[in-house]
Parts: C-alpha cells; sequence; structure tokens
C-alpha cells in the first residue's frame, strides 16, 4: 500500500486527473438507458453488456499499447479469425488436445504480430500501411488454408467453457477479459516496458538518446496487440462452436474506436488502458442500450454517431 | 531535365509503370483496350475518394465518413430519380451539394466540437450510414429496388472516349484542378502551413477552422462525385454502397505520399495509388490467380512499393541533407 | 547548389526507374510462378492459358461464404467430367463496384459462361446486357438481376419464409412473441425473407407478435448478443427467426447456455444446422440443396455453352426456384449425407 | 525619445485560472527604441509578448498602436498594425520551403487568390540583399539547421514591413558572429525607425545593443530605465535577487580551475572524423574537469557529440575509453560506459513532454529501479524525490507534466536524468540555451559539484561569458576541424573570440 502511495505519480492518479470525465458521461448515458427502460440497470443486463464486449475489449488493451507509440494495428481482424481457425482445426486433428490448440492460435497470431512488428519498427514502414498490408495477406492465407467454411468445434468441453462456461454465474470469457485489463494494467504503470512505450510515444528521439531500446520495444507492442486478437479469436471460436476464415471483418474499426474513445490519442503519448476499458463500455453500451428499445437500425446507426458526438464533445471539454 | 526531377511520387509511377508492364507481358488480355478501359472505368471513383482524403489528411487528420458520404448521395439519387422522378440537371446538383454539406459538417465538428478528427467522422461514419438507410427508397418502396434509373444526363456520365471512359476524365480533371489549388493558390499554401505548424498558421493570422472545414468539405465532395460515377454505372444505388471503402482510399492517398503526420503530399499520387490497386486486382485475376491468393499478392506488392518509395525517399533526403 | 541537386536526382532519378522495374518484376513474377506453378495459387481447373477451344467458366461469388462455397463444389462437380472445362471463383468482397469491374475482366478474358450471385440486382444489369452482346450466358444465383441472362437459380426466399412462418406458427400454437435476427439492408435477400416471414404469420397466425426485428449481421455472435439484449427487454419471448442458419445457431446457443426453450427457425439449411436440429437444440431451417442448385446452373449453363447457344438468343430468361424442404426433427432424416453442405 | 510611441500597452493583466501570469504590466516603444524585456522564466515574459503578438488576449489592460486603441487577441490584426513576432520556439511551417515561410499567410497573389510566384520571389530576394541574409529559398525548412531557421524567423518578420518587432531569445541558438550580424541587422532597423522589444537571457547582449529595458520579476514590472542608468550588479539584483547574482555574473569566472582535471584520462578522441560533419578531432579529456568545445555553429561540435554518444556512426579514427579502444554503437552502449549525454534542443531530443516529471527523471535508469522489467515504485520514488530536492526542481511536485515547467527547471530535469547513476562522462550540448540567469547560475552550480565528484564533463558551448564562466580547458572547432585546445586561465575572451572567428 505505501509503495502504491510512492508509486502513484507513476501515472494512475494522472490518468484519473485527466480522463475522469469519460466515465462520468458513460454513466449519464447508462442513467439515461435506465430511465426509459429499467431492465437496462438489472444485474444480468449490466453482466451481459460486458461478456458482450469481451472479445472487442481483449483486442482493445492490445491495442492500446499500440497506439500509444503512436501506432496503429488494422491486421487484427484477420489474426482473429486465423487464429480461430488453427484453434478448430488442432483441435480436430488432435483430438481436443486443449493445450496444443491454444498455443498454436497464440503462436500463429503472436507471429504474425511480431512480422507487423519487425517491419515497422526495423524498416521504419508507416504502419498503417504495413498491418493494411497484413490485414489482406493474413485474410488471404486464412481462407487458403481454411476455406471459407464454417469449421465446427465439437469439443472438448473445456474449450467450450473458455468463451460461456459459468464461474458463479459469470461467463469465463468475463473473467478473462479483467485478467487481461488487470495485466495490462500492470504492465502499464508497474514495468520498465509500459513506461518505455509511453516514452517512445511522447518523443522517440529522446526515448532513444535516454537509452531505451525503441526499436525492440515497438516490435513487442504488435506482439501485444496480435497476442490480445488471437486470444479474442479462441475466445469467439468458443462462444459460437465454430471458426471461420471470415470471422472479424471490419473489427479493427471497432476496436480502434474503443481506444480512441477511451482518449488515446493517435499520435502516441497519452493513453491508458483503464480510459480503453471506459471506451469500451460506451460502445457496450450504446448497443444493448439501443437493442433494449428495438430502435430500427438506421436509426440506431445515427443515434450512435450523435452519442459519440455528444460524450466526446461534453469529454474533451475538461482540459 | 529540371522537370524530370521535378515529378511528383516519380518512384511510384515508376513502380505502377513496371507492375502494368509485367501484367501486359504476362496476360494478352490485360493489354487490350477493352480491359484498360474497364480498369479506368472501374477504379476510377476509388481515384477521386483518394484526391478527397488528401485533403483532410494533409491537415494531419482523416475522413472515415467517405464511404458513407458516397452511400448518402448515391441514395439521394436514387429517390431523386425514381421517388420523385425529377431530372438529373436538378438531382445532380443537390447529391453533390448534399456530399459536400456532409463533409463540412466533419470539418465543423472538428474546429467547434474540438473532436479528434479519427472519433469526428468515426460518428459521422456511423450516423451517415443510418441517414442513407433510413431514406432509402428501396425500404419505402421495395418494388424500387429491381427498377434502373434511366436518366439521360446521368448514364451520359457512362461513355467514353476511346480507352477512356469520362469517369476518368473527371477524376483527372479533378485531380488536376485539386493540384493547381494547392501549388498556386494561397489557400493552398495555407492548407500546408497547417497540416505543418498549426500554431504558426494561427499566428500568421490564417483563419485555421475555415481551412480544415473546407477540406473536409472537399473530401465530401469527392465521395459525391464518386457516388455519382457509381450510380451512372449501376443505373441504381445501395443502401450498403462503399461499406469499407474508406480503407481503399486512406491507403490509394498514403501510397500516394501524404504523410499521415500532415504537411507532405499531392493529389496526383494518390490517383496513382489507386489505379496501383485496381491494376493488380484486375492482372491478378486475370493471371488465374485463384480468389483467396489475391490479397495476399496484394498485400506484397502493397508493402513493396511501400518500402521501395521509403528507400528512395531516404536516398532524397539524405542527397539534399548533403547539398543543405 | 540548386542544380547540382537537380542532376543528382535525375541520375537518381534513372536508378529508381531500373529499381522499380525489378520490383515490379518481382511482384508480377510472384503472381506468375503463382499461375504457371501450379498448387494452391492456380485456377482449380489447371492450365491458365488455355486452348481457344476450351471452355473457360467464371463464377463472381457475393463474398467467401458457405453457401456460395457449396454451390462451387457443385458447378465444379459437373464441370469436372466435361472435357477441358475450365473454372474460376472470383470474390466479389460484398461490393457492388468491385464486382462489376469483375465482371467487365471475365468478359474480357473470353469467358463462354458466367455464374454470378450479385451484390445488387439492377447494378450488375449493365454488365449483364454487356456480356449478352458478346453472347456470353450469364447464370445469377439467389439474386436475379433486372436484365434479361440465361438463367437464374434460387432458393426460394420469399414462399420458403412463409412456411417457416407457418411451421414455427404451428410449433408456437399460435400464440406468443417473436423476435427476427436480421441482416443489414442493401441486400435484397434479406427483404424477401423478412418481408414473407411477416406476411406469413400476418396471414396464419394474426395472434403471434413480432416484438423485434434487429440487425446481427449474418453473424452467430453478433446473434447470441443481440438476442440476450432482446431477451431483457422481452422475458417471455417465444420464438426467434434468424434469416440465416448462422444467426439462428447463435440464437440457439443462448436459449441453451440460458436453459430457455425457445422455437427456432434458421434459414439455407448448412449442415450444421441440421445436425442441431437433429440433436433438437433447433427447430427447424429451410433447407436448400445448394450442390444441387450448383449443378442445376452447372449442367444448363454446359449445355449452352457447347450446344452454341449464344445469349443474344435469349428473349426470355430461365428462372427456377430451388425446391425445398422446411427441416423439422421430423423432416430432417430424410436429407442425406451426400446432400449436406 | 520626445516621439509619440509605436505601441503602448498599459494595465496588462492576465490570469490563468488561480494563477496571475501578469499583473497590471505595462510597456512602451518608440521609433528607433530598443527595448530590453528581462525577467526570469516564468516572470511573465512570454505572456507579455503572446498578448502583444495577438495570440492570447489580456483578462484586463489596454493595447494602444499607433495612438489608435486595438482589440486584442486577433493575431492577423496585429500583423496588419505592423507588430511581428520573432519567437524562441519555431513558427515555421517544416515542410515548406523558405520562399513560403517567408510570407506565410500572406503570399502576394494575383487576385483570385492565386499566388504571384514572382513577385515573391522577387520580394524575398530583395528583403535578403537589402539586410545581408544568406537564404536558399527553396530548401525545405526540415532540412535546415537551427540556426538558419531563425534566420528564416528573422526574415520573415522583416518581411512584414513590422513597425515594432518582438525578437523572444533571438540570438538562442546563433553563434558569436552570427550574433553580430543580428546586431547590424537591428541597428539598420533602428535607423529605420523600427522600435524593437528585444528579450534575453544574455546580459552582455542587453548592454550592447539595448537603449532602455523593463524588467519583470513574478508578473510584475519591477524596473522600467534607460539601459545606461543600470548597473550589472542592479540589474541582476532586480532579475534574482542578491545571492545568486554574484555567481552567475562573468566575475565568477575568476574561480579557481583544474585544467585536466585529476589527470586521469577518461575519454580520447584520436583522429575521429565523421563525413560532411568533422575531421581528425583529437583530444583528451580527464576526470575532474569540465572541458568546454566551442565555435561557430556547423563546426561539428554537435555531430561531435552525438557521435561519442554512440547516437551516430563516425568514418575514421579511434574513441578510447578508460584506456581500451571501444566501439559505440549505441546510446545504449555508451550509457554501459558511464557516459550521459544532455543534448542541445532539450524540446525535441531531450524530454517526454507530456509525461511527468517524475517519470522524465527516471527515463535513463529504468534498469537500476527494475527487477525483471517490473518497476520498483519505492526505489523510484527514492530517486526523483533526491534529484527534485537537489537540483532545487520547482514545482518539485514529481507529477507535474514537465511541459508546464520554466526552460530552466526543464534543464534541470533534462540533466537530473543523468545525475542517478554518476556519469563519469557527462556531455551537455548548449546546457543553458533559453534558460534565465538564475537557473544558469544553478546549472553551473551542479557542474561544479559534478567535477568536485571527479566526472569528466563535456560542455558544448557558443555563449562565450558562459565558457569563460565555467571552462577548465576550451578547444575551439572551426569547420570540422580543431582550431586549438587552450588553457582557461591562460587564454583570454578575446583570444577565444579571435580564434573562433578564425582571424
Amino acid at each position: 500500500m505505501a509503495q502504491l502511495a510512492q508509486g502513484r505519480w507513476i501515472g494512475l492518479s494522472s490518468v484519473f486527473r485527466s480522463g475522469w470525465m469519460l466515465p462520468v458521461v458513460l454513466i449519464a448515458i447508462c442513467a439515461i438507458f435506465t430511465v426509459i427502460k429499467p431492465v437496462f440497470l438489472s444485474s444480468e443486463n449490466l453482466l451481459s453488456i460486458v461478456h458482450q464486449v469481451a472479445i472487442i475489449g481483449i483486442m482493445a488493451v492490445g491495442m492500446t499499447f499500440v497506439i500509444m507509440t503512436g501506432g496503429i494495428d488494422l491486421s487484427i481482424g484477420p489474426v482473429l479469425a486465423i487464429a480461430g481457425v488453427f484453434a478448430a482445426d488442432i483441435l480436430a486433428l488432435t483430438a481436443g488436445n486443449l493445450a496444443l490448440a491454444i498455443g498454436g492460435a497464440l503462436g500463429v497470431a503472436a507471429s504474425v504480430g511480431l512480422a507487423n512488428g519487425l517491419i515497422v519498427a526495423y524498416l521504419g514502414l508507416p504502419p498503417i500501411v504495413v498491418t493494411l498490408a497484413a490485414l489482406s495477406i493474413v485474410r488471404g492465407v486464412a481462407l487458403l488454408i481454411a476455406g471459407p467454411e464454417l469449421h465446427l468445434i465439437r469439443g472438448p468441453a473445456m474449450f467450450l467453457f473458455i468463451g460461456e462456461g459459468p464461474i458463479l454465474g459469470v461467463p469465463f470469457s468475463v473473467y478473462l477479459f479483467a485478467a487481461t485489463v488487470v495485466l495490462a494494467v500492470i504492465v502499464q504503470y508497474r514495468t520498465a516496458f509500459g513506461l518505455s512505450v509511453l516514452a517512445i510515444g511522447d518523443n522517440e528521439r529522446a526515448a532513444f538518446l535516454s537509452g531505451h531500446h525503441v526499436q525492440r520495444v515497438k516490435s513487442l507492442t504488435y506482439v501485444i496487440c496480435a497476442i490480445g486478437a488471437g486470444l479474442a479469436g479462441i475466445v469467439q471460436a468458443s462462444q459460437v462452436h465454430t471458426a471461420s476464415a471470415t470471422y472479424g471483418m471490419g473489427i479493427e474499426l471497432d476496436v480502434i474506436a474503443a481506444v480512441v474513445l477511451g482518449g488515446t490519442s493517435l499520435s502516441g503519448g497519452a493513453g491508458s488502458i483503464l480510459l480503453t476499458v471506459s471506451g469500451v463500455l460506451l460502445i457496450g453500451v450504446m448497443n444493448n442500450g439501443l437493442g433494449l428499445l428495438n430502435i430500427p437500425i438506421e436509426m440506431q446507426l445515427i443515434a450512435k454517431g450523435l452519442i459519440i458526438i455528444a460524450a466526446l464533445t461534453v469529454s474533451s471539454r475538461e482540459n | 531535365m529540371k522537370l524530370l526531377a521535378r515529378i511528383p511520387n516519380r518512384e511510384l509511377a515508376a513502380v505502377f509503370v513496371s507492375t502494368v508492364a509485367t501484367f501486359s507481358f504476362l496476360s494478352a488480355t490485360f493489354r487490350t483496350k477493352d480491359n484498360i478501359e474497364d480498369i479506368l472505368a472501374g477504379f476510377s471513383h476509388i481515384g477521386l475518394l483518394a484526391i478527397g482524403q488528401a485533403f483532410p489528411i494533409l491537415l494531419g487528420g482523416i475522413d472515415l465518413s467517405v464511404g458513407s458520404i458516397l452511400a448518402l448521395s448515391g441514395m439521394i439519387a436514387f429517390d431523386g430519380f425514381l421517388i420523385f422522378g425529377l431530372p438529373g440537371p436538378l438531382v445532380i446538383p443537390v447529391m453533390l451539394l448534399a456530399a459536400t454539406t456532409a463533409g463540412a459538417i466533419n470539418g465543423l465538428l472538428i474546429v467547434k466540437c474540438r473532436l479528434q478528427p479519427f472519433i469526428a467522422t468515426l460518428a459521422t461514419m456511423a450516423a451517415y450510414r443510418g441517414l442513407t438507410y433510413a431514406i432509402s427508397g428501396r425500404q419505402i418502396f421495395p418494388q424500387l429496388a429491381t427498377q434502373s434509373i434511366n436518366d439521360d444526363s446521368l448514364l451520359g456520365f457512362d461513355g467514353n472516349i476511346g480507352p477512356f471512359p469520362y469517369a476518368f476524365f473527371l477524376t483527372v480533371g479533378v485531380a488536376v484542378l485539386a493540384q493547381l489549388v494547392l501549388s498556386f493558390t494561397k489557400f493552398g499554401r495555407d492548407l500546408f502551413t497547417v497540416g505543418g505548424n498549426i500554431e504558426a498558421a494561427r499566428l500568421s493570422g490564417i483563419n485555421v477552422g475555415q481551412a480544415i472545414v473546407i477540406s473536409y468539405a472537399m473530401s465530401g465532395l469527392c465521395a459525391g462525385l464518386a457516388a455519382l460515377i457509381l450510380v451512372s454505372r449501376m443505373t441504381t444505388s445501395q443502401e450498403n454502397l462503399g461499406i469499407g471503402i474508406e480503407l481503399s482510399a486512406i491507403a490509394a492517398a498514403i501510397i500516394g505520399g501524404v504523410s499521415l503526420v500532415g504537411g507532405t503530399g499531392n493529389v496526383i499520387g494518390p490517383v496513382i495509388g489507386a489505379f496501383l490497386m485496381g491494376v493488380i486486382l484486375i492482372g491478378l485475376s486475370l493471371l488465374g490467380v485463384t480468389t483467396y491468393a489475391q490479397p495476399v499478392l496484394t498485400g506484397a506488392v502493397l508493402l513493396g512499393a511501400v518500402y521501395y518509395d521509403k528507400l528512395a525517399a531516404t536516398k532524397r533526403t539524405h542527397r539534399t541533407g548533403t547539398a543543405a | 547548389m540548386n542544380d547540382d541537386r537537380n542532376g543528382q536526382s535525375i541520375r537518381g532519378n534513372r536508378r529508381d526507374v531500373l529499381k522499380s522495374m525489378t520490383l515490379g518484376a518481382i511482384a508480377a513474377g510472384t503472381a506468375a510462378t503463382g499461375v504457371l506453378g501450379g498448387g494452391v495459387l492456380t485456377r482449380s481447373q489447371g492450365q491458365a492459358r488455355a486452348a481457344d477451344k476450351a471452355i473457360k467458366m467464371a463464377f463472381i461469388q457475393y463474398q467467401p461464404h458457405t453457401v456460395s462455397t457449396a454451390w462451387a463444389k457443385g458447378i465444379q462437380e459437373v464441370l469436372s467430367i466435361q472435357p477441358d472445362t475450365t473454372f474460376q471463383l472470383l470474390d466479389g468482397q460484398a461490393k457492388a463496384d468491385v464486382q462489376i469491374s469483375l465482371m467487365d475482366t471475365v468478359i474480357n478474358d473470353g469467358v463462354n459462361v458466367i455464374f454470378v450471385q450479385p451484390v445488387d440486382s439492377v447494378g450488375i444489369a449493365p454488365s449483364i446486357k454487356k456480356a449478352g452482346k458478346k453472347g456470353i450466358p450469364v447464370f445469377t444465383l439467389n439474386i436475379d438481376s433486372t436484365a434479361p441472362h440465361a438463367a437464374h437459380v434460387e432458393m426460394n426466399h420469399y414462399y420458403g419464409a412463409i412456411e417457416i412462418a407457418k411451421a414455427m406458427g404451428a410449433m408456437l400454437g399460435g400464440k406468443g412473441k417473436v423476435a427476427i435476427l436480421n441482416a443489414p439492408p442493401g441486400i435484397i435477400i434479406r427483404d424477401q425473407r423478412t418481408n414473407g416471414f411477416v406476411d406469413g404469420m400476418k396471414k396464419n397466425f394474426p395472434n403471434i407478435q413480432i416484438v423485434a426485428d434487429q440487425v446481427a449481421d449474418w453473424d452467430r455472435k453478433k446473434a447470441q448478443d443481440v438476442l440476450t439484449t432482446i431477451l431483457t427487454a422481452n422475458p417471455d419471448l417465444a420464438g426467434v427467426y434468424g434469416v440465416n442458419d448462422s444467426m439462428a445457431l447463435g440464437a440457439m446457443d443462448v436459449a441453451k447456455s440460458k436453459g430457455l426453450k425457445l422455437v427456432i427457425f434458421g434459414n439455407d439449411g448448412e449442415k450444421d444446422a441440421l445436425e442441431a436440429i437433429e440433436a433438437g437444440d433447433l427447430s427447424g431451417t429451410q433447407y436448400t440443396d445448394v450442390f444441387q442448385q450448383g449443378r442445376f446452373a452447372a449442367a444448363t449453363a454446359t449445355v449452352l455453352a457447347t450446344g452454341g447457344v449464344p445469349a443474344t438468343a435469349f428473349t426470355s430468361q430461365g428462372h427456377l426456384l430451388m425446391p425445398y424442404v422446411i427441416a423439422t426433427k421430423e423432416t430432417v432424416g430424410s436429407i442425406g449425407s451426400f446432400q449436406r453442405w | 525619445m520626445t516621439t509619440e510611441s509605436l505601441l503602448r500597452a498599459t494595465e496588462l493583466t492576465k490570469i490563468y485560472g488561480s494563477m496571475v501570469a501578469l499583473s497590471n504590466a505595462s510597456i512602451e516603444v518608440r521609433p528607433g527604441e530598443v527595448r530590453s524585456l528581462v525577467g526570469a522564466n516564468g516572470a511573465g515574459k512570454s505572456t507579455l509578448i503572446k498578448i502583444l503578438t495577438g495570440a492570447i488576449s489580456p483578462t484586463a489592460g489596454e493595447i494602444v498602436i499607433a495612438g489608435r486603441k486595438v482589440a486584442p487577441g486577433n493575431p492577423r490584426r496585429m500583423i496588419e498594425l505592423g507588430i511581428a513576432g520573432v519567437y524562441q520556439h519555431s513558427n515555421l511551417a517544416p515542410t515548406m520551403s523558405v520562399l513560403d515561410n517567408l510570407y506565410l499567410g500572406r503570399q502576394p497573389t494575383l487576385g483570385w487568390g492565386i499566388l504571384d510566384r514572382h513577385r515573391q520571389r522577387a520580394d524575398a530576394l530583395a528583403l535578403l540583399s537589402k539586410y545581408q541574409i544568406d537564404l536558399d529559398l527553396d530548401a525545405r525548412i526540415s532540412e535546415l539547421p537551427p540556426v538558419k531557421q531563425k534566420e528564416v524567423e528573422i526574415a520573415k518578420a522583416l518581411a512584414l514591413e513590422a513597425r515594432v518587432m518582438l525578437l523572444d531569445e533571438p540570438t538562442a541558438w546563433l553563434s558569436h558572429s552570427e550574433v553580430e550580424r543580428l546586431f547590424r541587422t537591428i541597428r539598420t532597423l533602428k535607423t529605420r525607425g523600427v522600435g524593437i522589444i528585444y528579450i534575453s537571457h544574455i546580459l552582455d547582449e542587453l548592454y550592447e545593443i539595448c537603449d532602455t529595458v523593463t524588467i519583470l520579476r513574478d508578473g510584475l514590472v519591477v524596473e522600467d530605465c534607460p539601459v545606461a542608468s543600470i548597473t550589472r550588479p542592479q540589474l541582476l539584483k532586480k532579475l534574482i535577487g542578491d545571492k545568486l547574482a554574484s555567481e552567475a555574473s562573468g566575475q565568477a569566472g575568476a574561480q579557481t580551475r583544474y585544467p585536466r582535471g585529476t589527470g586521469e584520462t577518461k575519454l580520447a578522441c584520436e583522429g575521429l572524423s565523421k563525413n560532411g560533419a568533422f575531421d581528425d578531432v583529437s583530444f583528451e579529456l580527464c576526470s575532474g574537469e569540465i572541458f568546454c568545445v566551442t565555435g561557430l555553429i556547423g563546426a561539428g561540435r554537435s555531430e561531435l557529440m552525438r557521435v561519442i554518444f554512440g547516437a551516430d556512426s563516425f568514418d575514421g579514427g579511434r574513441l578510447i575509453i578508460g584506456g581500451e579502444e571501444v566501439l559505440i554503437k549505441s546510446p545504449i552502449s555508451a550509457m554501459e560506459r558511464g557516459m550521459g549525454f544532455v543534448p542541445e534542443d532539450r524540446h525535441r531530443d531531450g524530454l517526454m513532454l507530456k509525461m511527468s516529471v517524475g517519470q522524465n527523471l527516471v527515463m535513463a535508469i529504468l534498469t537500476l529501479i527494475s527487477r525483471f522489467g517490473m518497476l520498483r515504485p519505492g526505489l523510484m520514488a527514492h530517486a526523483v524525490s533526491r534529484q527534485i530536492s537537489t537540483l532545487k526542481i520547482v514545482p518539485s511536485n514529481p507529477q507535474i507534466a514537465v511541459r508546464k515547467l520554466s526552460g530552466g527547471n526543464q534543464q534541470k530535469v533534462l540533466i537530473g536524468k543523468w545525475l542517478q547513476k554518476r556519469p563519469e562522462i557527462l556531455i551537455l550540448d548548449e546546457p543553458t540555451v533559453g534558460v534565465d540567469v538564475g537557473a544558469k547560475a544553478e546549472v553551473y552550480a551542479i557542474l561544479r559539484s559534478l567535477r568536485a565528484a571527479g566526472a569528466a564533463i563535456l560542455v558544448v558551448s557558443s555563449d562565450m561569458e558562459e565558457v569563460m564562466t565555467i571552462s577548465d580547458r576550451i578547444m575551439v572547432m572551426r569547420g570540422g576541424r580543431v582550431q586549438g585546445i587552450y588553457d582557461a586561465n591562460t587564454v583570454s575572451e578575446y583570444d577565444i573570440v579571435g580564434h573562433v572567428g578564425g582571424q
């Protein structure tokens, strides 16, 4: 505790100083939905919101590191897909070897991230183009390997447990999301790596002259992001009992949106996992709330746009 | 000679030419007049979107909403022609105006609400798509979904002179015009200033807000023109037109040498970038490359092009660096 | 200083051009090896530049999907036993503009037959006319075109959905609340199926009330989320119609995890759905033999292509609505494993 | 000077939230008057300047230009009224050409907003020749060295035909001879009846070029008088109070010096060369001495430092540390050999501006304060609080973002970053650029104590006063070559200036 007190300035408190507005806005929105539809506030519903954003959330957490260094990763959609396909096929081939399936899925994801990271960090190509290329390449590879068919996953039960399995009435994927967040927060505020990530995003030249392993750290952020996507792929495969090379189309935008809504600047530097989480929840709350009111799709989209504008206008006023 | 050195994105141009050359060599069909015409006709709208995208990116911003704006103005045209039976000379200005306004709204959100461009355009991307669904004549009068627009002034856009479709001329025209504005007008200079150093721009009395709004309006207008081309080609419009097209536009702009940091780039490069992507897609299809292998090769070529451009760029700065 | 910089850059310029030539060569070279090297990269039926007499057929799908893949299988099954016929599968990326470009491309490439699932009925029409002028017969799958062409082979969307409504209504005993898990607007199948279902319910079971119609993007995961939300709003929901099987299966997942007994119907009839029906988790779906649908198209195509009937000869097009089965626990057994896609 | 004033600002007050940046400050400039505006960082100079250029509008007070009262807070209007500013930090568009930057936002047009390229170029050439400034009009700003960029800024202000010119630290990155040239320019401006407000921390300049002086302290004007009527000590007192005054003034240079320190060679260059930067540089740096490298900008000093620190590679020669020849590939390996480096441009290369003082202070010692990559908050907090107290960094709150600190304190943070690991060799490039007199004195004190602790200190500086104040030995570079190495006891400022200029 004393250490926490001492270490506070490492960043935690500054997060709450700078980013307290969005959570407030979020609560306000929840209040409004509750007024219109009281059932919104029911514990099951709130739980189902978190459950629904788990996949996007896990990816957003990883993405936050990349964006904090001033980068971006568009390739997470296909990574999610290919990880799922790997998991499914390995399970099918090895008669349900869980460890191998998860290992393989995360492995292929990580290697994509590593490729992205090395190209961005060491060749110095613009991340948006590199990962756009990866988006296209990985999707293609996934389709070549698995085709567009759905790969049904029949088990083992342990694998299907990952997505839905309830512990104390809470789906395992929710715990997984929570764990990812905690881990990421620790990495961000309690490790040299986390500090390096911030430093590089703030001033790369200075970080270099202060003896930081700039390129290594940068590459690593892409690996983390990809592993996040891989994990999300496993969770989704487990939740829908299927994997397909066509999954996760366009999901990258939702994820990046969550991160940016959270207040992490695309130009790097400022940023925080906790704010990303509130961004993720904002998206989840909007989808859920508007769904509860059974608002037709066209009005939902318009409403989403307006809510985002309103929320961010308010929360950007704070400074 | 001096001129040769001045050619913008000459590395990219070289990549483009060689790629075309290689495909022409490998595929007899690729080099036919019809195919050239089809590539030009089929990717002009991406070119237009890329030109539009160049303006926000020049200011260090981005416009994610172009796809939705495209659909919106397309749907306006649809309604205008099929529901209200209005003539083209009336409908076309309206759809372009609507697109421009939609773009300007993006700009206003960024200036007045101080939103990050990414967020502002992300929000309107959703909102404009929703609006498109809401006004969709196909939903209101399902029978219209199977009716085609036959308005001469609109379909007129689908013609061609030799292997060059009107759409292509439109794209090139817009590009040239935009480039002239960028390099020979005060407004153009102001844009580069804002993109390069917004504080300096403010202190030298440049109306930064205005510059931003106009840039996003420009992006909107280009989306409108793209819609015009597509609608004239399809003789209809669709609710889900242009979903995900913003990525192609952004990619084309960046391949075309517009820096995301802002302050550097032109609008010729983006057009080349757009057609390069078209050439690759069509070329690979003609070579009989299986559909799922195409994205792999496309990505590879994309990487190659950018890396090569980077090499040339560093070489260039090194040159001037020692010269200065 | 100025001039010598230009001097350098001109020299540089030549170097650059040469460099990039090699780069481009490499790029397309990779493609070439793909073509000639065989294996995954080449079109399914071998020789890339077939002899002139070889019959070339191309299928431009809507986007990679189980249904279109099954069609492709059916089509190839027929073509594989035809003498030197080549077949190429192309991806429309769910984008009308991309699909049109691909249409133009295959027309220029001189294919003899085009199969296409149009992204838009009207949008594809000009390209189909163009193909007609060149005498290329076009076959549309599932989504018709307004321009007359060789033939249209379709799952019976509208009437199928009516049948689904009937079956579901019967299971519900003619009363209760029902939700629709829908696709986003912009594809006509969505409207045909939804309208069919709604009309069917109105006509046969006026007491059944459709309380929610939410978009779940054809996607099983989205369907789970959307239905969870709908259930929160309508705890007494009795039935769900997913306009494709993935969404219906998503609904099934929710029902299972919540231990609810819901009447859930899907559409298409892919094998996972049939399996779920046998297991008693899914109430039913509209099954169409998509392999067969592909075979029909391919067979007709072969006749026209070999029989030398030019597309210009078609004054009116063939219009084939595929027969279908409303697969429920009772009927599903009748569907043989070889028919399952 | 009875003539009517060009610019008169009265009772200006600016309040940010609770913090009063400026209170009832009045300032006046007459034609041909060079008015010096001095004050410690944070005294309110920048605020005053911002108000005068219309960048911000004051909470209270009025501005009268050429007898007409003007509404504040409108940059464009101010420019039209002939108020031009040259700012401490670049106000150029880095991606554009010099030509464009000279007329930023006001390029001549043929109407319809179409640029008149020919006129613009002609005007520019005329301007440059008029003030004998040598610039390549087509060069990109981003490709120019800092000094050239400064010249562009000044030329840009000149191009405005300004009646009143505000120069904020104009000599910050200028070398001796370039300062001379700038002064010539200023004198020509005087004769043309232009009024100038001149801000600088270098008192010599003040006495050399200014007629009148306005002294700000804590947002208040504490003195407004002709320069002739105030002595250096008085001025310093007004600026920073007595205790630091003596340390800061040149006299302090008379303290004992330690040429070759303890005599133990820490670092030696033998014929070190880098193409296009420097050639055949040889010298020895001993522990316990402050070794100053001076010369014109572009003499290759900064490049040399970057090479020694491993930030750039070199083409020839040997680098010897602690007796053994080493090849330093990166700052990391330089640090492993006990080196530290305080770069010239603290905003571009030195600080993480968005991050907190605390985070910046531990930037270079992450390995020391972490185990298995996990930070140890206890150690961090301790290290940080220690530096903050020893360096007297204000505000002392480690959570403040560095960008909120004054230039002087930012510089202290930048140095403090290295002190934690007690570097054996500390390289400082222009350690007191844009740092106020008080903070300067403190920086010097820090360097001296480091020297006493036996560190070898390598300082690059263009500020003669500084060189003479702190150095034990002085190396003069010109055109990338070593001009000579001199014992600070035996050489005079006059000689050094001579060698620098190359007579």
